[in-house]
């Protein structure tokens, strides 16, 4: 077993983890952190598969831009302050 | 000039002219509704070019950029395709005009139905003539995205709850598909669908991305047990919207099982049982379910549900005379889309008139509306396939099919479908007759809704008789 | 979506989970078979580096984005302004809460910001021969965009509405143009000429990396300009 | 056995762990990150399966998944823009038959 293939191991099962932590952790913002740290894993095993270009899609968009959506929504969830959030034109109430 | 203009790339204009009309809307909101008419008229002549080129030249192929599959990608234009495309093109134009008069007193909306409608168009047309498995997906995207957008127009609490249902069943949809687009370029070295016929060579290699496409097209399609998402989103859209969504975008998806259906062309009898069962399954749920509603529109949700299914009673109908069963349930795929996009238009044109769509409380809608309820009524007699609709010609190919084969089960749940239908058309043209017990407010409708929902049901009707110029279109096409 | 199958309390029951358990075992099961079986169809790396010298890109995925398989790539663009108007539909931006930011993000930023730029336009030019080009551009681009959000600098006056509008159609217009353009001399439907290629490659990419940067931000942003006509 | 059996097998993975929670998981925001691992785990197949051979990477499952990406951030970004509107609209970010379920999100935030 030579040290690429260990590396790969290891970066396949902290990928493996970090998802299902996303997924079943109990508190939401955690959930979004290990999230981003997912895609930051991922863009790692993008590079390993020889795939430049699609591990800096992934650090920039799936990771970064895609993590800041998830916070940001994250932040502004009604209750969390104690305030709900700006309301808007939502109107007729049997949607025709 | 005439030789240019017949051999012009309509096939490509068919999908740019909606992106560039979306993109002009979006630039110039206030002039939404007129642009935005006139780039769907512009459509709808270059749909039904690529109809007559095809009809005249036969099958036509369009290498994008010059290269040609594998390595590029190709549109193409056959029968199927200049069917569904001449389908989306007449019944999106009435659509169209409905739209632009139904929006009018909501400026805010108009902004931004159009754009969304308009790119949702471009990408039904460049569905239809996708001849590559990964850009298929990406058209699949591109229609799933505008039309969950297109159903949180509403904004109400129910519209927003169906639109997320409708965006992560759509989702989940794509993925499954997407699996199975990865599994067939790992498999096949391409993703070009002729390229994919010539070498799938059957066996489990094919089967698992097969099943995984199909399962995600049938998800998306709404066919039972799958439906559950579909009559919130289409019950609680705008009326336009829902016509769109019932009459266009599940006939996409269905389009795309059916096409790689005709590509790898599966072995064995269990799927094909399989499909026709959930079919039927769907006919006598959806049709029950639309029985007991209460609401016009979720009736006509449900309704979508049970004529779905109908589409799928041809899979197991098929083995002896392909043509018949085949060619029955996209024939019945059109006429819904004609007939169902009517009945939405006239729910929307009595929900404007009386503020409400109880069925119970529905106020001698034929003194009021007659041109509305004769939509209805037409639209009706299509759906539950009466002579000489359109509805009646695809009813009865696959009845034809099934009674060729002995297959008396299937016959059953063809007309015992039929008697269902006609029992919940029925239903509401008996409280549309009657006066209600309570006051109702009273709104002017515009004739332009009256006359577009009218001349679509006609449409659904006519269809009955120009079956011999459209189902040769098919030859060639089937397996 | 799914047929709930509920216990006590709304939680999902033992069926469901059970019914799922099976599915995906099948799936992986499908799916692992297929992985591991023999093919004799190899992929397309090779096509691609034959005509790698007449795509106008040296990198060859670049070459596959925006030509071999461009059109894909504008249809994307397309999905990803569909993503806009969608949430534009949904109603105006939710106010961001002023607060006074951190003078540590505050002075990060006065370094970060400035750099973005600058580090998009390295991307978008190295994209043609090494890793790099539009999205992963446009992407620093909205990050800096949206770091600037953060700080809380952004105007107070409220933002006009035309130029994200004009910036969010930039990309997919300029890819438009350019792929109808080139059918006036004859060819089809996005066939660049070869010598004007590169050319025509970085001028869709510039465009689209404008277009990328502002509908990230705007979604991020998570709703239209207040003052929309 | 090369790296890319071996990715395109963890993306198999991640796909049944992104349905797992997708159908388990109430919260709308827990839904949304599901369906991104899912997608993940396809693209991992896409092209860790294209490089089993061992020979050069095939640059056209590359291009896919970038195109993916940015598919999934589209979607993403209009799911969630849904999510804040429900939320705000009903004052639980769930489905109308997960209300009653315990979104296990509400604390330690």
């Amino acid at each position: 077993m030579n040290a690429g293939l260990l590396l790969d191991t290891l970066l396949v099962l902290i990928l493996l983890w970090l998802a299902w932590a996303a997924l079943a952790s109990r508190d939401l913002f955690r959930g979004i952190v290990l999230f981003i740290a997912f895609g930051l894993v991922l863009s790692m095993a993008w590079v390993r598969l020889g795939a430049p270009d699609v591990a800096l899609a992934e650090a920039a968009i799936g990771a970064g831009l895609t993590g800041a959506l998830l916070l940001a929504t994250w932040g502004r969830l009604p209750g969390r302050n104690g305030r709900r959030g700006g309301q808007d034109d939502s109107g007729d109430e049997n949607g025709d | 000039m005439p030789e240019l203009l017949a051999d012009a790339p309509w096939m490509l204009w068919s999908i740019a002219l909606p992106l560039i009309g979306a993109l002009l809307v979006f630039l110039l909101p206030r002039r939404a509704a007129p642009i935005g008419l006139s780039t769907a008229c512009l459509t709808a002549a270059t749909a039904l070019a690529v109809l007559f080129q095809v009809a005249f030249d036969g099958p036509r192929i369009y290498r994008v950029g010059g290269w040609g599959a594998p390595l590029g990608i190709d549109l193409m234009a056959d029968g199927l395709s200049v069917i569904m495309l001449a389908m989306t093109a007449v019944v999106g134009t009435a659509i169209s005009v409905y739209a632009r008069v139904y929006l009018a007193g909501t400026p805010e909306k108009v902004r931004r139905f159009w754009p969304l409608w308009l790119f949702l168009w471009a990408a039904l047309n460049a569905l239809y003539q996708a001849g590559d498995v990964f850009n298929l997906y990406v058209t699949l995207e591109l229609l799933g995205l505008s039309a969950v957008a297109l159903v949180a127009l509403t904004g109400s609490a129910p519209a927003l709850w169906g639109a997320m249902r409708y965006l992560l069943v759509s989702l989940l949809g794509s993925l499954s598909y997407l699996l199975g687009v990865a599994l067939l370029y790992h498999a096949y070295g391409t993703v070009d669908l002729a390229l994919l016929g010539e070498r799938a060579d059957g066996g489990l290699i094919l089967a698992v991305p097969l099943g995984a496409m199909i399962a995600g097209l049938l998800l998306k399609t709404g066919l039972f047990p799958f439906h559950v998402w579909l009559p919130p989103a289409h019950g609680s859209a705008r009326a336009p919207v829902s016509a769109l969504l019932s009459g266009l975008v599940v006939k996409a998806s269905f389009y795309l099982l059916l096409r790689l259906w005709f590509t790898f062309v599966p072995e064995g009898q269990g799927l094909p049982i399989l499909l026709g069962s959930l079919g039927a399954a769907a006919i006598f749920w959806g049709s029950v379910q639309a029985l007991r509603q209460r609401r016009l529109k979720l009736l006509v949700a449900y309704s979508t549900v049970a004529q779905l299914g109908y589409l799928f009673i041809a899979f197991p109908l098929a083995g002896l005379d392909p043509a018949l069963a085949w060619g029955g349930s996209i024939y019945l795929a059109v006429s819904h889309a004609f007939a169902k996009g009517a009945m939405f238009l006239a729910a929307g044109s009595i929900m404007t008139q009386g503020g409400h769509d109880d069925i119970d409380e529905l106020d001698r809608v034929v003194d009021r509306m007659p041109l509305t309820l004769a939509a209805f009524a037409l639209a009706g007699i299509s759906l539950a396939g009466l002579p000489p609709s359109g509805g009646f010609v695809g009813k009865w190919m696959l009845l034809q099919a099934a009674m060729a084969q002995e297959l008396w089960f299937w016959a059953f749940v063809i007309i015992g479908g039929g008697v269902l239908t006609a029992a919940y058309v029925f239903r509401v043209l008996g409280f549309a007759f009657t006066e209600s017990p309570h006051e109702h407010e009273q709104h002017e409708v515009p004739l332009t809704m009256e006359w577009t929902a009218l001349l679509l049901a006609l449409g659904a009707v006519l269809l009955g008789f120009v079956a011999p110029w459209a189902l040769p279109l098919l030859d060639g096409v089937l397996p | 979506m799914k047929m709930e199958i509920k216990g006590p309390r709304g939680e999902p029951g033992l069926l469901l989970r059970a019914g799922l358990a099976l599915l995906l075992a099948a799936l992986a099961a499908g799916v692992a078979l297929v992985l591991v079986a023999e093919h004799e169809h190899p992929g397309l790396g090779a096509i691609v580096d034959a005509e790698l010298a007449r795509s106008g890109a040296d990198n060859p995925v670049t070459a596959v984005l925006l030509n071999f398989r461009a059109y894909d790539t504008l249809l994307e663009i397309a999905v990803l302004t569909v993503a806009l108007v969608g949430v534009w539909a949904l109603g105006p931006a939710p106010r961001i809460r002023e607060s006074t930011p951190s003078p540590v993000l505050l002075g990060m930023n006065s370094i970060l910001i400035p750099l973005a730029p600058l580090i998009c336009a390295y991307l978008l030019w190295a994209g043609a021969s090494r890793p790099g080009g539009a999205f992963q551009a446009g992407a620093v681009l909205a990050a800096a965009g949206v770091l600037f959000i953060l700080s809380g600098r952004r105007p107070r006056t409220r933002l006009p509405d035309a130029p994200p509008r004009l910036g969010a159609v930039i990309g997919l217009a300029a890819f438009l143009a350019v792929a109808l353009g080139v059918m006036s001399s004859g060819r089809r439907f996005l066939e660049y000429p070869v010598e004007l290629a590169g050319a025509l490659i970085l001028f869709v990419e510039t465009a689209a990396t404008l277009s990328i940067a502002v509908i990230l931000a705007g979604l991020f942003i998570g709703g239209r300009p207040e003052d929309e006509p | 056995m090369s790296g890319g059996f071996l990715f395109a097998f963890a993306g198999l993975g991640l796909l049944v762990i992104g349905a797992w929670a997708l159908v388990l998981r109430a919260h709308l925001i827990r839904k949304v990150l599901a369906i991104n691992v899912m997608g993940s785990g396809v693209f991992l197949i896409l092209v860790g399966s294209g490089s089993m051979d061992g020979g050069a990477v095939d640059p056209v499952p590359q291009a896919m998944v970038i195109t993916g990406i940015v598919v999934a951030i589209s979607a993403t970004a209009l799911a969630l823009a849904l999510v804040l509107r429900i939320a705000n609209a009903t004052g639980k970010p769930a489905l109308p038959e997960d209300q009653d379920r315990d979104l296990m999100d509400e604390e330690g935030r």
